[in-house]
């Protein structure tokens, strides 16, 4: 057992253990708390670089043992897994510091911190994940770390939406389950591989594949918003923005993405599932959710709720990308599995902003709220701009890679889809920014609490800058090596030539 | 009503369903001969049992564990009894009698149950006899004394009552481990000491079983118990 | 060596019931923790010394089976020996400061539990049919003295109910080991199941397996048996709640699960199978619903055991007439379920029984606000939940994935769904307490906090409940030791 | 990195980066004086270096490169010139209101709007398309009225439409040319078995910004309400990107579209003349200010539908759109920002000032000695139906005949409204120096800025000859007897 | 058809009767003699099958020892908490709820 080995481990064990301490940690101990919290997340910043460094040379980061027979725990680190690790190293630290300040003096911190971390953790182990049945353990740890923070308010209200979410999410897992146990009697213990196994599958197990691949994808499908499947996340709308923000952004729908792209490139390779007639389905939902998403997204009155149902909408162009069958659109729906997620992030961390300073919550009672808060809301409007693709920013490049992917092969519906859903962002997203910056602000606001020399509280502050910054610099510095582009297309090398 | 004749229906026809069932596999099983011919192997084993009965001998010694944790099966009732039992003293008036009758049937049979019960104890290693129906019938007089209204004190639940219902166990136990630590299996005795060993244990069993069973049937329920329940029944 | 250990394992909790007896409560408890000390070690010592050389039969009294009684020391023996002594020592130490020793009545609770736990030893290795059914006697005995400790009305309903079940499954098994010795004239298991390897299946033995495991099944409380289980397991003090529904219950499966699994092949009918297969499924949806619909804490963790004790009986249809490798998965899925059920019951009844200790109440609305001012009591109730609902890593899930493994591989995918539904009906009970404990409750903390070494038993318990998953292997692998032919 | 280099990063970053003082609130006065110095690199870059140079910036977006050849080379200093004179002009012309957002959008609309002069790559000129586009919103719904904010929501509705057809079009052309380089995309077009869509696309989406008629309707709404140094420029230099839009994508060189040229001959001409209907009866200044820049741009359609058209003569029209897209912009950027004048009220000196309020005008309708007189002949030669190969060759000439009778309709139509919305006063003198700037560089600084157009002009001096000056007169006769007659039928209604 | 199987038979038939009244009664103390019945049958079976053929067995006689006195002892219990039962609720069956007084009849 070498460092190498053990890399994922400690990746793994630093929130972990952040959450453990934070659970030991008596609730008034809020300045230690936060140095735990952040030290964990630095450290953790800094082994996922070294791994992503590692990965791009060429070092394998694995490790495993047999669990149950004929069942291994096994970790390791490819380029897919170190994008989506990376993004939540990266948002974690943001995340924490603006919950850090959201929450300052509220109760139950210690409860949310701890589960935080360990749903950080848990978005760490699916990453990492080696195979099906390791990657399955972390999904539902996942599912279970952030009920508490669904429910964290206490109210009704916020029991409610929990209470939809574990529906939703446990009989996923449980179909999944099904399903990755089907696999695994069919076929055995398979770990993750570029290029997928059934390349060459034989013909009278193909039946089987197909069912268990619906399977597979409709258990996952309940994470990532499929169509039939979204229904928890509007109302998951009730806890703290930043567990939004992370829900929405980093861990749960991302698991779920991150989750088909597994299946689709590891275990059954796009050859193999395109072969067996799975994609041109798996593209059409994925089309639809996007339209469908945004269409909902219109008539949205709550500014959280509109930013939910865009999710679901844009968590949709990932899957979109990878059910295309080419490298170039494949390239395109990896990298938005970034893009997304720091455009989203930074939305929402805005709202949530708009919400603790101003107390609005709702859109019409944006008016003018810019000049008031200036700092989040340029942050608001890249964000915005973003999500409708307007080129420089991250959305565009998505866009446009998956664009010109989807003509390579020529679909040249997906453009259509592309352009209306853009289109309907734009719908969505416009009026809100006009209603910010042109109009004239009610003479008070909800409930409005001063902070200091800032719009509001440092730590609400400068998180939404930062992400919106990124979302200016994934977009700018595309052709950059190690940006998200240049990522995502080293990962469908590896996987389109494996 | 007419649920209440139907389930009796029900009720009765499957329990003649079950004895029909179990007569005729006893039937079938009857038929054919058992492969393990056990009493031969135990004659041959009998001599090295120590006790000529080989009733006794399965009772003590081949099969000593049951009887072990037959006798713990005796305690635990004895306990949970006592459990429940008044920890006040109490002579109760309306049990002593002056009942001439009684009285003059206690001076009778009170020595002659001893005596019974002795020989009963000392017959159990040649003849049908041993511990338990001493005990049996130890415990029968101890009843009779206490219908005569003699408080028998010892039965309060005290110290003295908990050594009584353990004496024998206690021995028996000791004896187990005893022969476990000089090296053989648990309960392995000796060969030499087998038959003292046997006997100390049926002498010792026998005042334990009487104390048990009159300990239960002393254990008369009057403390009012007021434990917080944790949960309703269903 | 092994001598000694094995006499230790069986003088201990007898000698130290005759101890406690003698003493009252609080040095009662002392001796016991002495106790306790001796007998893990022991298991421990003996665990390790099957896994490194096998196990092997253990004749008592020097006599060997047929005419002696034969311990069969075994790795699944052992595995739950120790288990047994784990999770009895953490209601024992639990019970130490949970229990009011100022009731006189209470300084009966040492020797009940030690006869307890001789009892379940002698289930655990028992290999001879009637010495079982003196086990099970035992075990039986004990535990309603346990239950009807204190003796109020509602604990004596209960315990009463509870005695007549015991009672009369033990009348049908002993009915069955009649049978049994009419037909093969002997007492030994293994004297069974050798001769029926020679020989072919004589007439009307079926019933006696049958008649066995009906009344087993009885003392398992199997649906529809399993009337009597919620009223005692729920009105009991924690601690015994936790012994009964973490080890009694077990005791009673154990030997059906022995018997069918020796005997069920040549003995067993695949209606049986398929039967005794329906009621665990039943038992697992029924008592799941039934849990969810209970307003008292106690009673929802009570009807819970009901349904999980469902995927126990599981065992039987996946291992008749199946492949080796399903009948393996299946078996050591049962084995899991057992260990992980047990570990999680137990935390789960002590952590309910400090939650209602700090709330005062038994009901499940009165936990509203416990989650901000009990967090610890709430926590290890949560993850001993987790392994309830079967969810990674814990030992349930383990168990869950060898049973789907098993039922997908011997084609019986009724059972698959049967599994899954499960799983999420257990959830719905298990979030429903947290639901009530998350609700904003007061600003203000007016709880009765527990002392830590409460709240911390249950927690250890959980975290190994859940901790399973992940050595499930080596653990199983412990089980799976061949036995070493000993004499017949 | 050659010094220019760093000129041309200045260029497009000074504009991009000022909008960042707008965080200390206390420099937003600071602001207000920097608005003129903001296109000061861009104009010294297109003055000082040559065409031929080019950036590569393999970091930006699929890889970035920007250059400069003589048509980028012309548009860039139209507009560096335009948004100085138009900053000079803010400076005075803002109130305090609001100031510091007007600022912002201002430096990102200059920003965008330079840099998609310069951009070459696909990724940087639409980014910098976008970026002008939604800033400009900023500029349009500024003063906050409601029909303000209403022309805004037109605005940005058509120039999202726009964006995404550009985008599209963008897509499959790069897809076809399989490059992120514009310059090739016009023989990919051609090559491209979706040529008709692409190009429908393109000309669409840029369509939007250059007016093309049946897309115009934004313009007349956008235009006037917005604060009159903001609509200068847009109707001088942000509708010329459209244009530009077109002149860099579409395959002129390439092949004879001769379905294209003649719909684009048909729709300059609807416009040049339509727009003149619904111009001349406007009551605001500015909205028939607008309609003249329609049909302005109706004008240089014709040219680019002849380029289209026929290959051959695409060079050289190009260099002609350029230069007439030049006086144009200059032109009408002096002209919108005489809207915001005062008149003083000295006898003499308002004769003068009207004269200087009207002679930009007269150029864009051709007036001898102007740069109108220059841009039209060039035209007139460009589109000479002799040597031009397409349907309507022969139509075009009498069709810029009376886009000529047309303008000077407007125009005077505009110095009559003019008149009755003008009031007596004085100007702050940074409003007066930056609409004085605007008439002097449209008159005068015009000959020597650095045009030239092969084959018909060369060097900056040049008059028309003798023989031209009627052919450019008397379409302004005709118009002056129609304005004449309006007049006059109107005072005879007044006297019943 | 020998003794010793004839007692097995009436086993049985005990077996049926102990059986019944366990289920049909729900007088506590009669339910117990029935259990009481049902043992005796158990013991009958018990001790009639092996002596059937192969003449006395002492082993099913030891066992049947063993088994009354368990038998013995579990009635015993029963019989303190039935009393006991009955001593507080004043009642004498599960099937209905107990009313709410303690110490029944002094």
């Amino acid at each position: 057992m070498t460092l190498n080995a053990w890399m994922p481990v400690f990746a793994l064990m630093t929130s972990l253990i952040a959450a453990v301490v934070i659970f030991a940690l008596p609730e008034k101990g809020y300045r230690l708390r936060t140095t735990v919290n952040l030290g964990a997340a630095l450290l953790k910043l800094g082994l996922v670089a070294v791994m992503v460094w590692g990965v791009f040379r060429g070092v394998d980061y694995g490790l495993s043992y047999t669990m149950l027979p004929g069942v291994t725990f096994m970790l390791k680190a490819d380029a897919l897994s170190m994008m989506f690790a990376g993004l939540s190293a990266v948002l974690w630290l943001l995340t924490t510091i603006y919950a850090v300040g959201y929450l300052e003096n509220s109760p139950n911190r210690a409860r949310f911190f701890g589960f935080f971390s360990l749903c950080v953790a848990s978005t760490m182990g699916v990453a990492l994940a080696g195979n099906l049945f390791t990657f399955f353990l972390f999904y539902e740890m996942l599912t279970l770390s952030t009920y508490p923070l669904v429910v964290h308010r206490g109210t009704e209200k916020a029991l409610q939406a929990g209470r939809t979410y574990i529906i939703y999410t446990l009989t996923g897992g449980a179909v999944l389950l099904l399903g990755i146990a089907w696999l695994h009697g069919v076929v055995g213990d398979l770990p993750f591989r570029p290029g997928g196994h059934f390349g060459d599958a034989d013909p009278d197990i193909q039946q089987s594949l197909i069912l268990i691949f619906i399977l597979l994808v409709a258990g996952l499908g309940v994470k990532a918003a499929l169509f039939p499947l979204h229904g928890w996340l509007p109302q998951a709308m009730v806890a703290p923005a930043p567990v939004s923000a992370l829900l929405h952004a980093v861990a749960v729908v991302k698991a779920g993405a991150f989750g088909i792209v597994r299946v689709v490139h590891d275990i059954y390779g796009v050859e193999a599932s395109s072969a067996l007639g799975l994609l041109e389905p798996l593209a059409w939902l994925a089309a639809f959710t996007i339209l469908y998403g945004s269409v909902r997204a219109l008539s949205q009155g709550d500014l959280k709720r509109r930013l939910a149902f865009s999710t679901i909408s844009q968590v949709s162009y990932i899957i979109l990308g990878i059910s295309l069958f080419g490298p170039v659109a494949a390239a395109g729906g990896l990298v938005h599995l970034l893009h997304q997620g720091i455009m989203k992030i930074t939305l929402f961390f805005c709202a949530g902003n708009y919400a603790e300073t101003l107390g609005i919550h709702r859109i019409e009672e944006l008016d003018g709220a810019g000049p008031r808060m200036p700092g989040t809301s340029v942050a608001f409007t890249i964000g915005a701009f973003g999500m409708i693709g307007v080129p420089p920013l991250a959305g565009f490049i998505t866009k446009w890679t998956m664009g010109s992917g989807a003509l390579a092969v020529d679909m040249g519906w997906v453009i259509a889809v592309l352009v209306a859903s853009s289109l309907l962002n734009a719908a969505y997203f416009l009026p809100v920014v006009h209603r910010l910056w042109f109009r004239e602000p009610a003479d008070r606001w909800p409930r409005e609490c001063r902070w200091g020399k800032l719009e509001t509280s440092a730590w609400l502050f400068w998180p939404p800058l930062l992400t919106a910054v990124m979302t200016v610099m994934v977009g700018v510095l595309a052709a950059l090596t190690f940006s998200p582009l240049f990522w995502a297309e080293l990962i469908v090398l590896r996987e389109y030539s494996p | 009503m007419m649920m209440g004749r139907m389930r009796t229906g029900l009720i009765v026809l499957a329990c003649l369903v079950v004895t029909g069932v179990l007569a005729s596999s006893i039937w079938t099983i009857a038929g054919n001969p058992a492969p393990v011919d056990l009493p031969r192997m135990l004659s041959e084993n009998l001599e090295r049992s120590g006790v000529e009965h080989p009733v006794t001998a399965v009772l003590l010694n081949f099969r000593s564990y049951d009887t072990l944790l037959e006798i713990g099966v005796l305690v635990i009732a004895g306990i949970a009894g006592i459990s429940m039992a008044e920890t006040t003293a109490r002579a109760d008036p309306n049990l002593r009698t002056g009942d001439t009758l009684l009285y003059a049937l206690q001076r009778w049979f009170v020595p002659l149950m001893l005596v019974l019960a002795g020989y009963l104890l000392w017959a159990g290693a040649d003849r049908p006899g041993g511990a338990f129906q001493a005990g049996a019938v130890l415990a029968a007089m101890g009843v009779l004394l206490r219908l005569g209204g003699t408080p028998m004190t010892f039965l309060r639940p005290g110290l003295l009552l908990r050594l009584g219902l353990i004496t024998g166990f206690t021995v028996f136990l000791l004896v187990a481990v005893a022969s476990a630590i000089a090296g053989e299996a648990f309960l392995a005795y000796p060969p030499a000491l087998t038959r003292p060993l046997i006997v100390i244990i049926e002498t010792t069993l026998t005042l334990s079983i009487a104390m048990v069973l009159l300990a239960l049937f002393v254990s008369a329920p009057v403390n009012d118990a007021e434990d917080p329940d944790e949960g309703s029944p269903t | 060596m092994t001598l000694y250990l094995m006499a230790g394992l069986l003088f201990t909790p007898l000698a130290w019931a005759v101890l406690t007896l003698l003493v009252g409560f609080t040095r009662g408890r002392l001796i016991t923790w002495a106790g306790i000390l001796v007998q893990v070690l022991v298991s421990l010592t003996l665990w390790l010394a099957v896994s490194r050389d096998g196990g092997f039969y253990y004749g008592l009294g020097g006599w060997d089976a047929p005419l002696g009684i034969e311990l069969r020391v075994d790795g699944l023996a052992v595995t739950f020996v120790l288990l047994t002594a784990v999770v009895a020592s953490a209601c024992a130490i639990h019970a130490g400061v949970y229990i009011d020793p100022d009731k006189p009545w209470h300084r009966y609770f040492w020797p009940l539990f030690w006869f307890l736990w001789s009892g379940l030893n002698a289930v655990w290795l028992g290999g001879d049919l009637f010495n079982l059914y003196v086990g099970l006697e035992l075990i039986s005995l004990a535990a309603v003295g346990l239950v009807a400790l204190g003796g109020s009305v509602a604990a004596l309903r209960a315990s009463i109910r509870y005695l007549l079940a015991a009672l009369l499954g033990s009348l049908a098994y002993l009915l069955g080991v009649a049978l049994m010795y009419g037909q093969f004239g002997t007492l030994s298991i293994a004297g069974v199941v050798f001769w029926l390897d020679q020989h072919p299946v004589p007439a009307g033995s079926g019933l006696a397996l049958a008649l066995m495991i009906a009344g087993l099944a009885l003392k398992t409380a199997l649906f529809p048996l399993h009337r009597w289980l919620p009223p005692a397991h729920g009105i009991a003090r924690s601690p015994v709640s936790a012994l009964l529904s973490a080890l009694v219950i077990k005791a009673s499966f154990y030997i059906a699960a022995r018997l069918w699994l020796e005997l069920g092949e040549p003995l067993g009918s695949l209606a049986a199978a398929q039967l005794v297969g329906l009621m665990g499924s039943a038992a697992v949806v029924w008592g799941s619903w039934l849990a969810c619909r209970q307003p008292e804490l106690k009673q929802v963790v009570a009807y819970s055991s009901v349904a999980q004790i469902g995927y126990l009986f599981l065992l039987f249809p996946l291992t008749y007439s199946v492949s080796e490798s399903v009948a393996l998965q299946a078996r050591q899925g049962m084995t899991l379920q057992v260990i992980s059920h047990a570990l999680a019951k137990a935390a789960m009844f002590l952590a309910a029984g400090n939650l209602i200790l700090s709330t005062g109440s038994s009901r499940v609305n009165a936990l509203t606000g416990v989650s901000r001012f009990l967090p610890f009591s709430l926590f290890s109730f949560g993850l001993a939940g987790v392994s309830l609902m079967g969810l990674p890593p814990s030992g349930g899930f383990a168990a869950k994935w060898l049973l789907l493994q098993a039922s997908l591989g011997s084609a019986q995918w009724w059972w698959v769904l049967v599994l899954l539904a499960g799983g999420l009906l257990s959830a719905v009970y298990v979030f429903r307490i947290y639901r009530a404990s998350f609700l904003d409750g007061p600003e203000t903390d007016q709880f009765y906090h527990p002392p830590r070494s409460l709240e911390l038993v249950p927690m250890v318990l959980a975290l190994m409940a859940l901790g399973l998953g992940l050595v499930a292997d080596p653990v199983l692998s412990v089980m799976a030791l061949p036995l070493e032919d000993g004499s017949r | 990195m050659a010094p220019q280099m760093v000129l041309v990063l200045l260029a497009v970053c000074v504009p991009l980066v000022y909008p960042a003082m707008a965080l200390r609130p206390g420099w937003s006065r600071a602001m207000r004086y920097v608005l003129p110095v903001l296109p000061l690199p861009a104009l010294v870059l297109a003055l000082a270096t040559g065409p031929g140079w080019q950036l590569e910036l393999p970091w930006l977006l699929n890889g970035g490169l920007w250059a400069m050849d003589e048509l980028r080379r012309l548009f860039l200093l139209l507009t560096a010139v335009l948004w100085m004179v138009a900053g000079i002009y803010a400076v005075g012309y803002l109130g305090a209101r609001n100031l510091r957002r007007f600022c912002v959008f201002w430096g990102l609309t200059l920003a965008g709007n330079l840099g998609l002069t310069l951009a070459v790559d696909i990724g940087s000129f639409y980014s910098f398309f976008a970026l002008m586009t939604f800033a400009a919103y900023g500029l349009v719904v500024h003063e906050g009225t409601a029909e303000a904010t209403f022309a805004g929501r037109v605005y940005l509705v058509m120039a999202v439409l726009g964006e995404m057809a550009i985008l599209v079009g963008l897509l499959l052309a790069a897809a076809a040319a399989d490059s992120q380089i514009l310059t090739d995309l016009p023989e990919a077009i051609a090559g491209s078995p979706r040529q008709d869509l692409i190009i429908a696309l393109l000309l669409g989406g840029f369509g939007v910004k250059a007016g093309l008629p049946l897309l115009h309707f934004w313009l007349p709404l956008a235009h006037p309400v917005a604060p009159t140094p903001a609509s200068a420029v847009l109707s001088g230099a942000m509708i010329k990107a459209g244009l530009l839009g077109w002149l860099v994508t579409l395959p002129f060189a390439e092949i004879a579209m001769p379905g294209w040229g003649t719909l684009m001959i048909l729709a300059g001409a609807v416009g040049s003349i339509g727009a003149a209907i619904p111009g001349v009866v406007q009551q605001k200044p500015k909205a028939v200010l607008a309609y003249s820049s329609i049909s302005q741009m109706g004008l240089m359609l014709l040219m680019v539908g002849a380029a289209l058209a026929d290959p051959e003569r695409a060079p050289v029209l190009f260099s002609v759109i350029a230069l007439y897209a030049l006086h144009h912009g200059l032109a009408k950027g002096s002209l919108f920002l005489s809207t915001g004048l005062s008149v003083p009220a000295g006898r003499l000196r308002r004769a003068g000032i009207w004269l200087l309020i009207a002679l930009p005008g007269f150029s864009l309708a051709g007036l001898p000695f102007t740069s109108g007189a220059l841009a039209k002949l060039a035209m007139k030669d460009g589109l000479a139906a002799n040597n031009l190969d397409s349907a309507l060759a022969g139509y075009l000439a009498p069709l810029m005949t009376a886009g000529a009778v047309a303008t000077l309709l407007l125009v005077l139509r505009y110095l009559w409204t003019l008149r009755s919305k003008v009031e007596t006063g004085h100007n702050p003198p940074l409003l007066a120096a930056g609409w004085l700037a605007s008439v002097g560089v449209s008159l005068v600084a015009f000959w020597w800025l650095p045009w030239q157009v092969e084959g018909l002009v060369r060097g900056p001096v040049w008059l028309p000859q003798p023989y031209q000056l009627w052919a450019l007169v008397w379409p302004m006769l005709i118009a002056v007897a129609l304005a004449a007659v309006t007049l006059l039928a109107k005072w005879l209604v007044k006297q019943r | 058809m020998t003794v010793p199987l004839l007692y097995a038979l009436a086993g049985t038939v005990l077996c049926g009767i102990g059986l019944l009244g366990l289920l049909w009664l729900s007088h506590l103390l009669r339910k117990l003699l029935a259990f009481n019945i049902l043992g005796s049958g158990v013991f009958l079976v018990l001790v009639g099958l092996p002596q059937h053929q192969g003449g006395p067995d002492p082993v099913p006689q030891a066992l049947v020892l063993t088994g009354i006195v368990v038998a013995i002892a579990a009635t015993a219990l029963a019989v303190v908490l039935i009393r006991r039962y009955y001593h507080l609720s004043g009642m004498t069956s599960l099937e209905d709820e107990p009313p709410a007084r303690k110490g029944g009849r002094q």
